[in-house]
């Protein structure tokens, strides 16, 4: 039923007008030679990409924001997906209260979150810098990888797990072998807004750095709080084209085919 | 991260504003660092941040620069030292009204700025001289104000209050007077860089800010002009501090000493990063354009006492909120 | 056997979220309570419901963040449908794009909604040349900017989840449904719509928090107006007045959980299913 | 005058076509069964028809106007899939009634049908269940009643009871015929129990390979296979590949290893391929057999298995081995035993 | 030696009770088939086998021991799914090879058995496809080959042959239960198909509502069912509800209106109802009937249909409506023509 849907295609070329419209103006802007953003840009240069690399708090904080936002992710898989699985799987007494702490580092000012953390953390568990915002990052995460996870599992087919099981499969086989290749989608989805999630926290990382440790957003605010020039537009910039070309050799190299099933 | 100390040196930790990081790595800190064999270890942020990790005790900060409302919010909160005169010895050096801005013993201001007006004379035609020219017809749906919580938020208050005609401060008339702005104000702006942003994309015709920001609002509209009010500009003054417990007390005095230096001043001054505050700085015209420079144009301006501001700053905010937001 | 087993599988998420986030913002809450460290005492909640002002923007955020969800919703959901019968390739392609915006930053963004929607902006140029207006559009600086940014943030993340979704739903299920008389439009909200309903609750519910408790993007687009969140850095950051920004805290949490609970029931309604 | 009609019709998965050059015509009211073995293209046929699948090439004809790009939803055509498809969110009633509430009939009504569809389902007292709460051949029937209650132009069914018992089967075969035959509505159905096909057809096609290889009434495709492939399909299980044939006054006399057996048949002229139904062989022990055998071998049982209404006996012959069916109420042959098979000039077809 | 037994087992959906003090006790080796209506608790029962479901009351022992807790991963059953549940994610090879790959057995060895059973279930060139690209009954013999290759102890069949035409299933029964032997696996079968159940089972359980009415070897429960359910299910569609018995030398002699029938019989002591199959009646025309008819009863045909194996009749007769299956070979007889019925005693029997 693979029907060309006309109105609906427009639809969604507009969203993406919206979407990505904004980000076109931007990219414009970080090629202008002057010192604040300007558009329709007067002028061309590449000046503002290569101040992004002389600039040396971007470089340097950006490797920290994706190896918390890594191992932020990795901590909270391995809590989240047994977490998400159990809820759906089974039948619970207090589901929806145990659903609702999941979802609890979501409804929480953020602001709030990093002041709390930052009283916690730091001053009654005495935890160093890294932990804590390693920590932090991953309470953030954790429900979005629950929660998108959980939706992928609500339309899971558990009688294949049966099938499995039956077969001599370990409870623990049988997931990673056939509930996680079904679900991988929903974990890709949950991964992804995860990291971003953690890749452009600004309110809990404002509390959680320290001397020497700073994170990319942190940065880049602090840079636009005193900087008009067109750099931010141009690291802007320079992030999609990485984000880009992460997926495509993930793609390539992985053979993943994302958001597909058999 | 104590670990990017190199072994057994000192190490001396600084919390600032992140702007011109690498003027103040080579030309400030290095030198400093060279001479006595220390690290500096930098953490940067806006005053807030920076002032409630320090609240919150064991953050391991020694010296602090901030503005001076929150200066004088972790001096009131007893969060810094007491320095010793003995050794600062150019503070002989600075302006008078920069010697110790939240109060004798505390950190000295390092530099004084000026917040006056900035416009673009294509779109309004008439001279500025006055605060009151912001109320003017020509400038409906033309001006930017500084929101309440910003550093000169409250200075902007008090110029409104001095143009209802008040000489001493007035909340009510500057809450008023304020009210009557409203047909001309088409945002608040948080940070500068929406000041200028907004400026250079014509969205108003110009509005107060701080002279420090002037170059860069002459390279968004090269026609600019920057204006010191007739009933005065204010002074925004940024101190450094030394936080309570610090046990690096001696060297951070040591480094205010050497900030407030004519040699650190003038290279700062030299660089458009920083107004001096130390008279023994010479800047040619060229080189003094958006920096706040001369004894004599620093006595013009009007200081607002920094306890005064912590004092009312709740009210003001209050009334902010609901008289001037709405 | 199952019965220790399923708990064994959410007790790390219960103890890791209890010691390191229940129990701090818990006690953060219940200091609210108790600001002289003595009596139980509520009348600093009392005093800010008697607020006007208080109330105000208390309303205007929740216009502000409903609107937005819903419209995320509106857009987000066809949007998300279209990509999901894409090819694989296609599909990965679109979805990239989607999470791109997330990766401005919202200064620059800002300044990138000023050239489009600002006085002398793309859209009224556009439509002032060709006549359909004569002044320009007052649209930036106004809740219409935020609802503008907001939507902006927080669609791609609702594209997501729903792309998500709408993978697991069997395709015959929609050619049923055809079979059976339904319009496009009918199968897309008689069966789409109602197996979606998992998703559209927790696509919902991240937009709705997320922009109930925005700062920047209301703070840059909003001009004037303020928010809750507004409010609460007011009072954290500029006033070190923690207690106050706890009691907004709390009174945010609670709205949102009142929000939740709505959306939940809703969702209950729309498919019923076990 | 024909309903529908596909014309030259080919469909392809990916590269390999499932249907070439596919033809089919139904008649008004009438209904026919598709047969043919799994993976043969019944269900991608349906499918087609449907409107769920685009054909590569071809046509599809309905009421004489071309439907080839009719979408799915104008087309009031009702469709049991072979796995149900239920709506997961729906209860069976709004399930039954989902295509009714598209049509727009009245609630009153719409209960009213509903209830009575159920009702001929078996499967009142179901109403508030949701599919996950029922048992295989509940959910069959659900997927039945969601069909028949919107009373299309065409029906299709996809195996509609294969997960039925036999009572159940046969009661639902029976209702589905008196409605097809009560509102005539044209149907195509597709199973595997042969003697469901026959019973409820007006045609049956026998497809093999995404070809009809013969479309004809039951009665006929029963008796007169025209292919091999189509006799042994329909039970046909035992061939003797003769070497000549020849016309006589009563049948064609074919002949096999200097054996030469009468076959009593008009329809065929070149046919050489003997064809016989296990349950037509009859054998008597080589000691007891009657005079008046016609087309006698002698043979030797190698196997017997019990069937329940008979017992089947594997006989080796000089000709070929023989798959028997033997009437249970008659004392059970034993392996080894020696006996004389009959193979009835009436029941013996030629196909090519 | 009973391989494994069920003891008052009770299973319950919700509050609502499936199966109810159950039991059911299976010899090594066997093959036991259940037969019963839909949602009679045949799905219920595998799954409880398999350890899908815990019951709440009741033991399950296998091999003498509690198996009640043992983990499903730890039975080494194989199970065949009504619904196929193949693993999307894996081709058929890899779905095969699934339960071989647990059992760490060499790669090698792996492909090589895969390789046999799915040539076994006419599958070969599929090894590489995925569930999605297969037609129904493909599927169908892709979860068969899964569950048999791994040789389990114990093999569950839910309707594993639903979806395959005549030929397939036969084929499929035959190795299933050739398979089944050699390697000596007790087997628990699910099936609609009553030929099949008698075909291929050691014992037939036919279930009714959660609880087992006979269970007994296919002869037995073909000839002599036990309950009125028993003999409807199994096909003994005509029932006569007799007012008495009475034990007679050649018989018993049951009598209904005046109207005595002879009933050949041993094993039941107080049925009163008679039943027989459509097939064990016979009918003549009146004017032609022999005089040696057995419990001769006079009728007129009502309705008469074409089977293709044979015609059936509705008969009316002073003793109620029999349905008549007669072999299409004989003239067929019309409609409204009258007749002689033919109750042959050893084939009806009387039933509780
Ligand atoms: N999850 C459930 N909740 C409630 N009732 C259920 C559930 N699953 C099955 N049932 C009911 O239990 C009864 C037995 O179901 P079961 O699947 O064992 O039947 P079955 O004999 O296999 O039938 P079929 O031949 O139709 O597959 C049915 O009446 C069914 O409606
Ligand atoms: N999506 C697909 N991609 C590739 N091949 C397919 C796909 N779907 C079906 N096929 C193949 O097309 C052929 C016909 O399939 P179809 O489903 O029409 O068979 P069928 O006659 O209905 O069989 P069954 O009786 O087993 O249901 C099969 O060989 C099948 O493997
Ligand atoms: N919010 C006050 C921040 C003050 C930083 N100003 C420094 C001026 C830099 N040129
Ligand atoms: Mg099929
Ligand atoms: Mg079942």
């Amino acid at each position: 039923m693979r029907e060309k849907h006309i109105g609906l295609g427009i639809f969604t070329f507009l969203v993406f007008v919206f979407l990505l419209g904004p980000l076109v103006i931007i990219s414009f802007t970080s090629f202008e030679q002057g010192t604040v953003l300007r558009f329709p840009p007067e002028s061309f240069s590449l000046d503002w990409y290569k101040n992004i690399f002389e600039v040396s708090g971007f470089l340097e904080t950006f490797k920290v924001s994706i190896y918390l936002s890594l191992a932020g992710n990795l901590l909270a898989l391995l809590i989240g997906i047994p977490a998400a699985y159990a809820l759906n799987r089974f039948d619970f007494k207090g589901k929806a209260l145990l659903e609702g702490i999941f979802v609890s580092p979501i409804i929480i000012p953020g602001i709030v979150l990093g002041f709390t953390f930052l009283r916690f953390f730091i001053t009654y568990y005495q935890l160093p810098i890294y932990a804590g915002l390693f920590i932090g990052h991953t309470v953030i995460m954790l429900p979005f990888i629950i929660r998108v996870v959980s939706s992928s599992l609500a339309n899971f087919d558990f009688s294949i797990e049966e099938a499995a099981v039956s077969l001599g499969a370990s409870r623990i086989g049988t997931f990673f072998k056939v509930v996680l290749p079904n679900i991988k989608s929903g974990i890709i989805a949950g991964v992804l807004i995860a990291f971003l999630e953690s890749f452009n926290n600004v309110d809990i990382s404002v509390f959680m750095t320290g001397p020497g440790v700073s994170t990319l957003p942190i940065e880049m605010l602090t840079y636009v709080q005193n900087y008009f020039d067109p750099t931010i537009a141009a690291l802007s910039v320079v992030l999609m084209i990485i984000t880009a070309l992460f997926m495509f050799f993930v793609e390539r190299l992985l053979g993943l085919s994302y958001f597909t099933k058999r | 991260g104590s670990d990017s100390a190199g072994a057994g040196k000192e190490k001396l930790v600084i919390s600032t504003w992140g702007f011109s990081e690498d003027f103040f790595n080579e030309d400030v800190y290095a030198p400093f660092e060279e001479e006595h064999n220390v690290d500096i270890v930098v953490e940067t942020g806006n005053n807030a941040e920076r002032l409630n990790k320090i609240r919150q005790g064991n953050s391991d900060v020694d010296l602090v620069y901030l503005s001076d409302y929150y200066a004088q919010q972790g001096v009131d909160d007893g969060l810094f030292e007491e320095l010793d005169s003995s050794k600062l010895t150019n503070l002989d050096k600075i302006y008078e009204t920069a010697k110790s801005p939240n109060g004798e013993g505390y950190g000295p201001a390092y530099t004084i700025g000026q917040f006056g007006i900035a416009y673009n004379p294509e779109m309004v035609k008439e001279t500025v001289s006055s605060w009151k020219d912001l109320w003017n017809a020509e400038w409906e749906s033309n001006v930017a104000i500084p929101g309440i919580t910003t550093t000169t938020g409250p200075m902007f208050l008090d110029a409104a209050s001095k143009v209802s005609g008040n000489d001493s401060f007035n909340e009510d008339a500057a809450f008023k007077q304020l009210d009557a702005l409203k047909p001309n104000i088409v945002n608040e702006y948080n940070q500068t860089s929406e000041f200028i942003n907004m400026f250079g994309q014509g969205e108003i015709a110009g509005g107060p800010i701080m002279e420090m920001y002037f170059s860069s609002l002459k390279e968004a509209v090269p026609e600019a002009e920057f204006v010191t009010p007739e009933e005065g500009g204010y002074a925004v003054m940024n101190t450094v501090n030394v936080v309570k417990d610090s046990d690096q007390k001696e060297l951070a005095e040591e480094f205010i000493n050497y900030q407030l230096s004519t040699e650190v001043q003038e290279k700062t001054a030299k660089a458009k990063v920083d107004s001096p505050v130390n008279t023994e700085v010479v800047l040619s015209d060229e080189e003094q354009e958006g920096i706040t420079y001369g004894e004599d144009v620093i006595e013009k301006l009007n200081v607002l006492p920094a306890d005064f501001l912590v004092e009312n700053s709740k009210q003001w905010i209050d009334r902010w909120n609901k008289e001037v937001t709405k | 056997m199952r019965n220790y087993y399923k708990y064994l599988l959410i007790l790390p998420g219960v103890l890791f979220l209890t010691i390191f986030m229940l129990v701090p913002i818990g006690m953060t809450i219940i200091s609210t309570f108790f600001p002289n460290e003595a009596a139980a005492d509520t009348s600093n909640y009392a005093s800010l419901f008697r607020d006007s002002y208080f109330l105000e923007i208390l309303w205007t955020t929740l216009r502000v963040s409903i609107l937005t969800t819903i419209i995320c919703m509106v857009i987000g959901f066809p949007t998300a449908y279209f990509i999901a019968r894409m090819s694989a390739k296609m599909k990965a392609l679109l979805l990239i794009l989607t999470i791109f915006p997330l990766l401005t930053s919202p200064v620059v963004r800002s300044f990138s909604w000023m050239v489009i929607i600002g006085r002398n902006g793309l859209v009224n140029e556009a439509l002032m040349g060709i006549g359909i207006i004569q002044e320009p559009l007052e649209i930036l600086y106004t809740p219409t900017a935020v609802i503008i940014g907001l939507v902006h943030l927080f669609l791609p993340l609702t594209i997501i989840t729903l792309v998500g979704v709408m993978e697991s739903i069997e395709s015959d299920l929609l050619t049923a449904a055809a079979s059976l008389g339904a319009s496009r439009f009918g199968v897309f909200t008689k069966v789409v719509l109602p197996l979606c309903v998992p998703g559209l609750v927790i696509g919902g519910i991240l937009v709705f928090v997320g922009s109930f408790t925005a700062y920047t993007t209301p703070a840059l687009l909003g001009g004037q107006q303020r928010v809750l969140s507004t409010l609460l850095y007011q009072n954290a950051n500029t006033l070190n007045d923690w207690h106050m920004a706890s009691i907004l805290a709390a009174i945010m949490i609670v709205v949102t959980l009142i929000v939740i609970t709505c959306m939940n029931l809703l969702a209950n309604k729309l498919n019923p299913r076990r | 005058m024909s309903l529908f009609t596909l014309q030259d019709v080919t469909v392809a998965y990916q590269k390999q076509a499932i249907l070439q050059d596919f033809n089919l015509s139904i008649g008004e009211g009438e209904l026919v069964s598709l047969l043919g073995p799994s993976g043969c293209g019944k269900t991608t046929t349906l499918r087609l028809i449907a409107g769920f699948l685009q054909s590569k090439q071809g046509k599809f004809l309905f009421r004489e106007k071309d439907y080839t790009k009719v979408p799915v939803n104008k087309r009031n055509f009702g469709f049991v899939f072979q796995n149900y498809a239920l709506f997961p969110h729906m209860t069976v009633f709004d399930n039954v009634a989902f295509g009714l509430r598209q049509r727009k009939v009245s609630k009153a009504s719409i209960k009213d049908r509903v209830l009575r569809v159920l009702d001929i389902a078996s499967l009142k007292g179901f109403e508030e269940r949701f599919p996950a709460a029922l048992s295989g051949g509940q959910k069959q029937r659900v997927a039945i009643a969601r069909a028949l209650v919107i009373e299309p132009d065409l029906l299709l069914f996809d195996e509609p009871l294969s997960n039925l018992d036999a009572n159940l089967r046969v009661n639902m075969r029976v209702e589905i015929r008196r409605i097809q035959q009560e509102l005539g509505i044209t149907t195509v159905y597709v199973s595997h129990d042969q003697e469901e096909c026959f019973s409820i057809s007006d045609k049956v096609a026998i497809m093999n390979k995404g070809i009809i290889e013969q479309l004809s009434d039951p009665a006929t495709i029963y008796r007169q296979p025209k292919t091999k492939f189509v006799a042994d399909f329909i039970g046909f299980k035992n061939f003797i590949q003769f070497d000549s044939r020849r016309q006589e006054t009563d049948g064609i006399a074919a002949t096999v290893q200097g054996i030469t057996l009468t076959v009593q048949q008009q329809d065929n002229d070149t046919g050489l391929v003997g064809a016989i139904r296990p349950d037509d062989l009859r054998l008597y022990p080589l000691d007891a057999a009657p005079m008046t055998v016609e087309n006698a071998v002698q043979g030797k049982v190698l196997i017997s298995t019990y069937l329940g209404r008979s017992y089947q006996y594997e006989v080796k012959t000089s000709i070929g081995q023989f798959t028997v069916n033997d009437d249970a109420a008659a004392a059970p042959l034993a392996n080894g035993q020696e006996v004389v098979l009959e193979i009835p000039k009436k029941q013996i077809v030629l196909v090519d």
